[in-house]
């Protein structure tokens, strides 16, 4: 398993290999990316902030739920802060499996959770304003 | 007196002009009790009480969880990692 | 779009630039990953035969197929054909969208659509034996 | 008389002993029949024609499909692309 906030760009393969073992067949890597959009308004960047002590812990919380409740083989989850260019990545989300139905379901339900528990926060910057973005849920983790 | 030592993050460290200060401990304050001593010191913060989660010690607890010396006491706004909506 | 047959390592870094324009928000890749074991048999190795031409006419139809039913930005798939070990990658599937969700369910159904109609075949050989695998499916595409 | 171009793969060219053979197209050969004069020509592939499908010039077709004149015939046993099981 690998947790990681950082401000360097995300490195997709060093996470695809980690999680990857000589028994797994399926690997699902999930990317978020800053695109130029966000209802209706043309995004110019965004800022991410993170309190990182406390997001790694919760990434491995997370991930450890995902493995005791499904056979999944391993987790690896990086996420970048500071200011991202449209087209950059912030979120990395990579789960091996034995199977493909695994990983994709696991790898699916992990970027959800995520996005509910993990504490780092998005700042869209747009022409003339900005503004921090309220997730998708305000939910405790469980 | 013992120290809590309290962070900010996001909208609330904006609003706050900091991401971090200290609450002299009183006895058996809990974080919404903080919440409320924070909220006097910084203005800007009473509107968001009702949406804001707290951490202590990397942890999410709930508000009515008392404080002890020497914790860290996290003001957590709405979480919204990554880059797409649903 | 980008479909490929080939007989190189293949590159999925390649494949998620591809696929990703400043409207996506999220991009799906799938692995498939040659594994050490399959029905309980220690595999030593695979060997991959394909029919390059139609695999990548049929890749092509399915995609379309996919971006006819589904809000998805775009698509790249790369199979690898020759001799695989443990560990290496046969199959890439990178599917771009807005949204998450649109990624992961287009990226999976991908998989399982790629898995019965496209013209490629794989023979494992294990200690004394080897034996060409039979699909999941036998079904004609629709 | 005009040729078709079969093309043979994974267990079945091995079967046969090679990916590619040439059939004398008869008047309205279907795919089927073009199974049945390669099994006599390669007595191995036999057994598998109920699990064969067929496709001409790259397209899936019925084996009731006739072929024409140039056309290039394969022989597609259960495709099995990918690395993991279901």
């Amino acid at each position: 398993m690998l947790f990681e906030i950082t401000e360097e760009p995300l490195d997709p393969q060093r996470l695809a290999d980690h999680v990857r073992s000589d028994a797994s067949g399926a690997v699902a890597l999930f990317y978020g990316v800053v695109r130029d959009h966000n209802k209706g308004r043309k995004v110019l960047y965004l800022e991410y902030d993170a309190y990182p002590e406390m997001a790694t812990k919760v990434m491995r919380q997370i991930a450890e739920e995902m493995k005791e409740r499904s056979p999944i083989d391993d987790v690896a989850i990086q996420h970048r802060t500071g200011r991202l260019e449209i087209g950059e990545t912030s979120l990395l989300i990579a789960v091996s499996s034995g199977h493909r139905k695994e990983a994709f379901e696991a790898c699916h339900a992990l970027v959800d959770r995520f996005k509910e528990v993990v504490p780092i926060w998005k700042k869209e910057v747009w022409e003339g304003g900005e503004e921090w973005v309220e997730g998708e849920s305000v939910q405790k983790p469980s | 007196m013992p120290n809590v030592k309290v962070l900010l993050f996001a909208r609330l460290s904006e609003l706050a002009g900091t991401r971090q200060t200290q609450l002299e401990l009183g006895e058996g304050l809990t974080v919404a009790d903080a919440y409320v001593i924070l909220s006097d010191r910084y203005p800007g913060l009473e509107p968001l009480r009702n949406s804001v989660m707290y951490a202590v010690n990397s942890e999410y607890v709930s508000s009515t969880q008392p404080l002890s010396p020497g914790d860290e006491l996290a003001l957590i706004p709405p979480v919204s990692g990554g880059s797409d909506a649903v």
